[in-house]
C-alpha cells in the first residue's frame, strides 16, 4: 500500500491569542561547552554546533572554559554601550513617532550581539552588518550626532539624504555601507577578507545576517567563498527567532541548528547564547583569532529573540503572543551584564540608575545638536546632491537631467 | 459589487481563484498567517488552509524556482516578491526558465506562474523599496508584464494572469493600494471609495492581457502611461486644459500597439510618462514602436518624462517622482512644435 | 607579533605532466557502513556523509548492509543500460567529429549513476538531471532515434531543433527539460515534488547536480525549501572530481565532502561509491523509500570520476594529468557489475562480448533510422517552428516578425 | 606592434595591467591554470601566480560579491563570467550593490570592478550561449556598458574599463574572438591579422569610455551598431552601395550622443542594427534618443535590424542572426521616404 504524500508546512508553537511556548527549546547550564583550541580542524569540531555556548549561568556568575576573562572595565564599557544601545533605539522610535524621520530599526534584546562583537573585534576590522547590529557602531563610540544627521536626513547628514534612516555607512569606523535588500553584504565581507589576506594585511572582516536571510543565495556564496579561499572572516547568523512575521522554522531553523550549516563548508560553526555578553565576546574573539592565524572563517549562530517589533512598520502582535518576548529562556543581556557586574562587586543598583540617567541625556543632547542641522523635510535638500555618486564624476546626461529639474521642477 | 481599494480588490482575485481552482497556490515572505506585509493575503490562509496559502524561505530564487516546477507538474502558483527591488536575486530563473521552458521544451513542459510585487515610489521607501524594474522583464522573450492602475482593473488583470498559460510578471503600484495617487504628496489623499474603479465586482471576472485603456480620450495629444503616472499624467492633464488623450497601458508586454497607433495618428503627438529611470526605461520601446508604426503621423518630437537616472532616493523622493509639474511642462512643449 | 594573512588557493594534487594523485582519498573496504531504518532521524544520521557507502568489492562480491538484494535480471538490465549508454555515448561522438551535429557529452564512468538510479526509482517519478544522467533515458528504455533526432536537430526533433544537442526533454519518460544553464532545474524539482506532496500523490522528484555546480545559489535554494517542506525528492550531487578545468577543491571539496552540507539542513546525508552499480541502487532507494513515506528529502552524494573530456568542446591534457582517469580507485561502474554477475555465475565474457556487438548494432540502427530524418544542416528547418511556443499562441508582434523573416530572409 | 585576435588583444590588456598595478587581480570560471575556455586568460596565471588569477566556484553571484567586497577593500578586481547568458544569477549584485554603492555610501566605498563577458551568437551555441543582455545593464543607473568590435578597441577600452573607478560591464562579442565576421557564415573566415585593427600594440594604451567610432564616413543615412554587427553592417553597405555613415558605439552607456546627432544631423535617416532581441533591446534607447535629439532633421522612420523576440534557438541560428540580407533591407527602405 503507497503512502498518500502530505506537504508539510511549518508553523511556530504559539501565535497570538495562546501562550508562548519554549518548551521545545533546550537550554543547557552555562559552562559545560569545552573550549577547543584555536588551531583545532574543523573536523574536530562538529559537534559544537549542537550544543549553545554560554558563561554567565541564571546567578550571574560567569563558567567555564569560554570565560573570556575580561577586565570589569571592559564589561563596564560593555554594559555602557549596550544601555546606550537601548536607550538610543528608544529614543529613536519617538522621533519617528514625531514624523522627524520616516522609519527605525530597534536592536532591543540583541544589544549584547553589536557590542561584545565590536569588543572582541579591532576597530579597523571591517564589519559587513545586517539593519540590527548598531550597538557596533555605539561600542566604537561613533558619534551618535552623526548617526541623528543620517536618520533625520538633514544638511549634515554624510550619505546625502539618499538612504533610508539606518543604513548607515561608516568607513572610518569599520561600518561598512549598508542596504535595504538582506543579505546582499553578507560575501562582500569574504571578498574583502580575500582582499585584506591578498595584501598580506591583519585585518579580518565579519558580517551578520538574520535567520530568515540565510536562506539567499547570499549566504551560500559567502560561505562557499570563504571555505575555499580560507577567507579571514567570521560569519554571523542572528537566530533572533522571527523574521518579520514569518518564525525560524520556514528557513529551515526546526530542523537543525543554523549554525551546523558550517560543517558542510568544513568550518567550525559555534552555536552561542546571544543574550550572554561573556559567551558572544568569547566566541567572537575566538574566531578572531582564529582567522588572523589563517585559520580561516568560522560561522556563528547567535541565539537570540528580537523583543521588538520587526522596525516601526510593524506590529508583531499581528502573529506572535504578545508576551513571547518576555518568556524568552535567555532573559535579557542588559540584566544579565548587570547582575555579572554586581555579583562581582562592580557595579550597583545605584550606579545603574546613574548611569541610566547620563545616557538619556547624552541621546537628548545628541538629538538637540541633529535638530539644528534639520530633520525629515524640514528644508529642501539641494537637487544636485541627488546626481552626484552614480558615478566618479556627473556625467554630461544626468548634468542635462538636473538642469531639467532646476527648471521645471517636479 | 463593493467598494474595495487595490489591496482589498487583488485579495478577493485570489480569494476567487484559489475558490474556483484547487490547481491554484500562494506562498511568498509574509504571506500566510499574516497576510502580507501590504495586507494583500490577508484572511487567506484562515480561509483556504496552510497548505495553500503558506510563508517562504527570504530566497527570491528559491520561490519563483520553487513555482516554476509546481506549475511544471501541473499547477498554478500565485508568488509575492514583497517588493519588486527583491525581484532581481530571482532574474536568472525568471529568465532562463520560466520564460522559456515551454519553447525549449516544444511545449512539453510548461510554467504557468504569476509573480506579483509591489513596485513604485512615493511612500518614502527609498533606494531599495521604491524601484520600478518593468523595461527589464519586457525585454525577456517568453514573460508578459502587466501593471493595473485601479481596483478594478487589478482584480480583472491578475485573474487572466493567473489563468494564463505563460508567466506574468504582475506589478502592483504600491503608491495606488489606498487611493488614486495624483503625485501631489502635500493635498490629502484621495479613497479609492471616491473614484469609480473602486467599485469591484465581488466576483469572478477578466481583464484580457494586451488590451490597453483610454483612461481620457482627447484629440491634442497622446499620453502613454501606467500605474501610478496614470494618476499623475490625468492631473497633469486637467491641470493644463490641454486636450490630451491618455492612455492607460495596463498590459506592457504584450503590447496594445493598435490603440496606441489610431490615437497617435489622431494626435500626431506623444508624451510617455513612467516613473521608472529614464535610459532603456520602458519609454524607450514606446517612443520607438510608435515612430516605427507612426512616423509620418508625428508632428512633434516623442518626449519622456520618467524618474532621473539615478538610484531612487530617500529624502529627495518628490525631486526624483515625476510630478505633474514635469508632465504639463512636457505636454505644453510638444504643443509648441 | 601578528600574522600576515594570505590568500589560499586550493590547487589539485597533480596537472599535466605529474602523475596521479590520489593518495588523500580513503577507500573503505565495501559493506562495512551499516544501513540505517528508513524512518531513522536525521539526527542519527550525522556520520553517514563522512563514511563512503560500497557494496562491491575488489572481487566483484555484494557486501554488507547496503547490499539490495537485485535479482540477476535486474542486475543484467543495468549491464545493459550502462554497456548501451557508453556505445551510444562513443558513436555520438564520432558522429560530431563528422559534422552531423555540433555538440555532444558523454557520461563515460558515470553510467552506473544514471542507470541504478532509473532501476531504483519509479518510471514516472520525475528527474531534473544534469548533461550526464543521458543513462537514465536509457534504462527507461526510451528511444535511442527519438534522442538522435534532437541531437541532429533533424525534421523528427521534437524540440524542433531549438536546443542545443543532449539537452532533452522527455515528459512521457519523466525527464525534466534541460537547459544549458547548469543548476537551475536544482530547485525545480523541489517544487515539483511539493506539488506532488500538494496534491497527494505518490510521485516523488530526483535531481542532480555537479559538484561544481553546488556554488551556486540554487543548490541552497534546493535544500533549504526540501528541508522546510519536508518535501518528496531525492537532490544528488555527481562529484566526479571536475568541473571543466577546475578541480572539485574550488568548490569546497577538499575542506568537507559535499554529503555532508545535507547536516545543516537537518537531512540525511549519504556518500555513495558511485562507480559501485549496488551501492548506487541502494543508496537511491532508501531515499525514495524514505520520501516516499512522507519522510521527506535525502541528499545523496555519489562520488566518482569524470573519464571523459567535459564536453566535444573540451580538451583534458590541458588541465589534469593525461592517465589520471584510469589511476581512478574505484574503477568502472561496468567492469565492476560485469565482475559481479560473472561472481554470481550469471555471466560470462562470451555474453559480454555479444552484447556488445548486438548494442552497437542497436545504436548503427537507430542512427541509420534518425538520418533518414536529416543531420544537423542538412536540410532548411521551417522558420515557423522558431516563433512558436514562446507563448501558447503566436502574438501578433511573432506573427509579423515571422512575415518579415519569410520576405527578406536573414 | 603585434597582430592580434581578439583573444590576443584582452590577454594583452589583463597582462598589462597586472603587471602594473599591484591591485589587480583576476579570478572567474576556469581562468586560472586553464586560462579560460576561450582562452583570454591563458598563461597569465602561470607568469602572475595563483595568488593573482585564479579559478573561482561556480557562482556567478558569489564571483561578482567577492568582487564588489574586494573592490571595498581597493583592490581592482577582474572578473569573467564564462559566458553573459550566465551574468543574471549575479544580476542582483550588480544592481543592487555594484551600481550604487558609491551613490548610497556617500562616496565612501566604491566598487571599481570589471565585468568582462562573451556574449552574442553565431558560434552555434544554443539558447544559453548566444544571448546578448546589454539593453538590461544600460538600464541599471551606475553601471558602465562596453562592447568592443576588434582587438585594437578591445584591448585599449578594456585598459580603461579596468582602470575605471566605476563597474563597467565588458562584453566580448566570442563571434568576432577570431576574426572580423561579417554575417555570411557559409564563406571563410577572415583572421584578424588581414585587418588593419589586427595590430595591436603591445604595452599600455586607452580607449576612453563613452566615445564611439566612424567606422565608415557617409552621407545617406546613419546606421548605429556595436559589436559583431558592425562587421555585418559594413558588409550590407559594401553590397548595397549605398552611402552610409556607420558608427562603432563602443561604449553603450554613457552614450555618445554627440557623435551619433552630428551624424543624423548630416545624413536624416537611422538604421540601428543590434542582435539581441528588439522590445526593449538597445535599440529601443538609441530610437527615441535620436527622436528626441534629432526629430526635424529625420526623413524616414528610424528602423531597427535585431534579433527576433525569441529565445535564441540552436538549429535556426542563421535565420535568428540579423544578416547582411536584413541590414541591406532596411537601408533601403529608409532610403525610399
Ligand atoms: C532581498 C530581500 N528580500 C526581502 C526583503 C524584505 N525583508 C526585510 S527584513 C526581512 C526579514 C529578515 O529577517 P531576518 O533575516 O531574520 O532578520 P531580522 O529582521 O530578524 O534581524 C525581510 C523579508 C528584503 N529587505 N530584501
Ligand atoms: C550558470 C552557469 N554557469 C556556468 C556555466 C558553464 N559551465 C558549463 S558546465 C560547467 C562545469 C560544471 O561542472 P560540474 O557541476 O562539476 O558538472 P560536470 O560537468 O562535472 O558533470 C560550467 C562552469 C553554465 N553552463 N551555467
Ligand atoms: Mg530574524
Ligand atoms: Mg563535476
Amino acid at each position: 500500500m503507497k503512502t498518500m504524500l502530505d506537504l508539510h508546512v511549518p508553523e511556530p508553537p504559539a501565535r497570538p491569542g495562546e501562550a508562548p511556548d519554549f518548551s521545545a527549546m533546550q537550554v543547557p547550564p552555562a559552562g559545560v561547552v569545552p573550549r577547543p583550541d584555536i588551531d583545532a580542524p574543523a573536523s574536530d569540531l562538529r559537534e559544537l554546533p549542537f550544543e549553545l555556548i554560554r558563561v554567565l549561568d541564571d546567578e550571574g556568575r560567569a563558567c567555564g572554559e569560554w570565560n573570556p576573562q575580561l577586565p570589569a572595565d571592559t564589561l563596564r564599557r560593555g554594559l555602557r554601550a549596550m544601555l546606550l544601545t537601548r536607550t538610543f533605539d528608544e529614543r529613536m522610535v519617538r522621533l519617528q513617532r514625531q514624523g522627524k524621520t520616516s522609519f527605525y530599526i530597534k536592536s532591543t534584546g540583541e544589544e549584547a550581539i553589536g557590542v561584545a562583537q565590536a569588543l572582541a573585534l579591532n576597530r579597523d576590522d571591517m564589519c559587513f552588518t545586517s539593519y540590527r547590529q548598531q550597538g557596533l557602531l555605539v561600542a566604537r563610540e561613533w558619534p551618535l550626532v552623526d548617526l541623528i544627521c543620517q536618520i533625520f536626513n538633514n544638511r549634515k547628514d554624510r550619505l546625502k539624504g539618499r538612504q533610508l534612516p539606518i543604513l548607515y555607512s561608516v568607513r572610518e569606523a569599520g561600518y561598512f555601507s549598508m542596504s535595504g535588500n538582506v543579505g546582499s553584504r553578507f560575501p562582500h565581507a569574504v571578498g574583502w577578507a580575500m582582499a585584506s589576506a591578498y595584501k598580506h594585511d591583519t585585518k579580518i572582516a565579519s558580517a551578520w545576517i538574520g535567520d530568515g536571510t540565510t536562506a539567499e543565495g547570499d549566504f551560500h556564496y559567502a560561505l562557499t567563498f570563504a571555505s575555499v579561499y580560507r577567507a579571514p572572516v567570521i560569519l554571523n547568523v542572528v537566530n533572533n527567532q522571527w523574521a518579520i512575521s514569518t518564525f525560524q522554522g520556514i528557513a529551515g531553523g526546526n530542523e537543525a541548528p543554523f549554525a551546523s550549516r558550517a560543517i558542510g563548508y568544513g568550518l567550525p560553526g559555534l552555536r552561542v547564547d546571544g543574550n550572554d555578553f561573556l559567551a558572544v565576546h568569547a566566541a567572537t574573539r575566538w574566531a578572531a583569532e582564529r582567522a588572523r592565524r589563517n585559520g580561516g572563517a568560522t560561522l556563528i549562530e547567535l541565539f537570540t529573540y528580537r523583543a521588538a517589533a520587526h522596525s516601526t512598520s510593524d506590529d508583531p502582535t499581528k502573529y506572535r503572543p504578545q508576551d513571547e518576548a518576555s518568556a524568552w529562556p535567555l532573559g535579557d543581556p542588559i540584566e544579565r551584564l548587570k547582575q555579572h557586574l554586581i555579583v562581582l562587586g562592580e557595579w550597583s543598583e545605584a550606579q545603574h540608575t546613574a548611569l541610566q540617567a547620563e545616557l538619556e541625556a547624552e541621546v537628548q543632547a545628541a538629538v538637540k545638536e541633529a535638530e539644528q542641522y534639520g530633520t525629515l523635510h524640514s528644508e529642501d535638500s539641494d537637487p544636485q546632491t541627488m546626481f552626484e555618486d552614480v558615478f566618479e564624476s556627473v556625467p554630461p546626461h544626468l548634468q542635462l537631467q538636473l538642469e531639467e529639474l532646476r527648471s521645471i521642477g517636479s | 459589487m463593493s467598494s474595495m481599494n487595490m489591496v482589498q480588490a487583488l485579495n478577493s482575485a485570489m480569494d476567487v481563484m484559489l475558490t474556483r481552482d484547487p490547481d491554484v497556490l500562494i506562498f511568498g515572505e509574509d504571506v500566510g498567517y499574516f497576510g502580507g506585509v501590504f495586507r494583500c493575503t490577508a484572511g487567506l490562509q484562515a480561509k483556504h488552509g496552510r497548505r495553500r496559502v503558506f510563508d517562504a524561505p527570504i530566497a527570491e530564487g528559491g520561490i519563483v524556482a520553487a513555482a516554476v516546477g509546481m506549475g511544471a507538474y501541473g499547477l498554478r502558483p500565485v508568488v509575492e516578491i514583497q517588493f519588486a527591488d527583491y525581484i532581481l536575486p530571482a532574474f536568472d530563473q525568471l529568465v532562463s526558465e520560466a520564460s522559456r521552458l515551454r519553447y525549449r521544451s516544444g511545449g512539453e513542459f510548461t510554467a504557468p506562474i504569476t509573480v506579483r510585487s509591489p513596485c513604485g515610489g512615493g511612500i518614502h521607501g527609498g533606494q531599495t523599496h521604491s524601484q520600478s524594474p518593468e523595461a527589464l522583464f519586457t525585454h525577456i522573450s517568453g514573460l508578459k508584464t502587466v501593471m493595473p492602475s485601479n481596483p478594478y482593473d487589478a482584480k480583472g488583470l491578475l485573474i487572466a494572469a493567473i489563468e494564463d498559460n505563460d508567466p506574468v510578471i504582475f506589478l502592483e503600484p504600491k503608491r495606488l493600494y489606498n487611493g488614486p495617487f495624483d503625485g501631489y504628496h502635500d493635498r490629502p489623499l484621495q479613497p479609492w471609495a471616491a473614484h469609480p474603479a473602486g467599485e469591484v465586482p465581488d466576483d469572478y471576472y477578466r481583464i484580457e492581457l494586451g488590451k490597453a485603456a483610454i483612461a481620457r480620450a482627447g484629440e491634442a495629444v497622446t499620453v502613454l502611461t501606467y500605474g501610478t503616472m496614470l494618476h499623475v499624467s490625468l492631473a497633469a492633464v486637467a491641470e493644463c486644459g490641454i486636450d490630451a488623450e491618455v492612455i492607460d497601458l495596463r498590459t506592457l508586454f504584450p503590447l496594445d500597439i493598435e490603440t496606441i497607433s489610431a490615437s497617435i495618428r489622431k494626435t500626431g503627438r506623444c508624451v510617455i510618462v513612467h516613473e521608472a529611470s529614464r535610459t532603456s526605461g520602458f519609454g524607450a520601446e514606446l517612443g520607438q514602436s510608435v515612430q516605427e508604426q507612426c512616423f509620418f503621423h508625428l508632428e512633434a518630437p516623442i518626449l519622456r518624462v520618467t524618474g532621473w537616472d539615478t538610484p531612487y532616493p530617500h529624502a529627495q523622493e518628490w525631486q526624483y517622482f515625476p510630478g505633474p509639474k514635469r508632465v504639463v511642462h512636457a505636454l505644453k512643449r510638444v504643443m509648441e512644435d
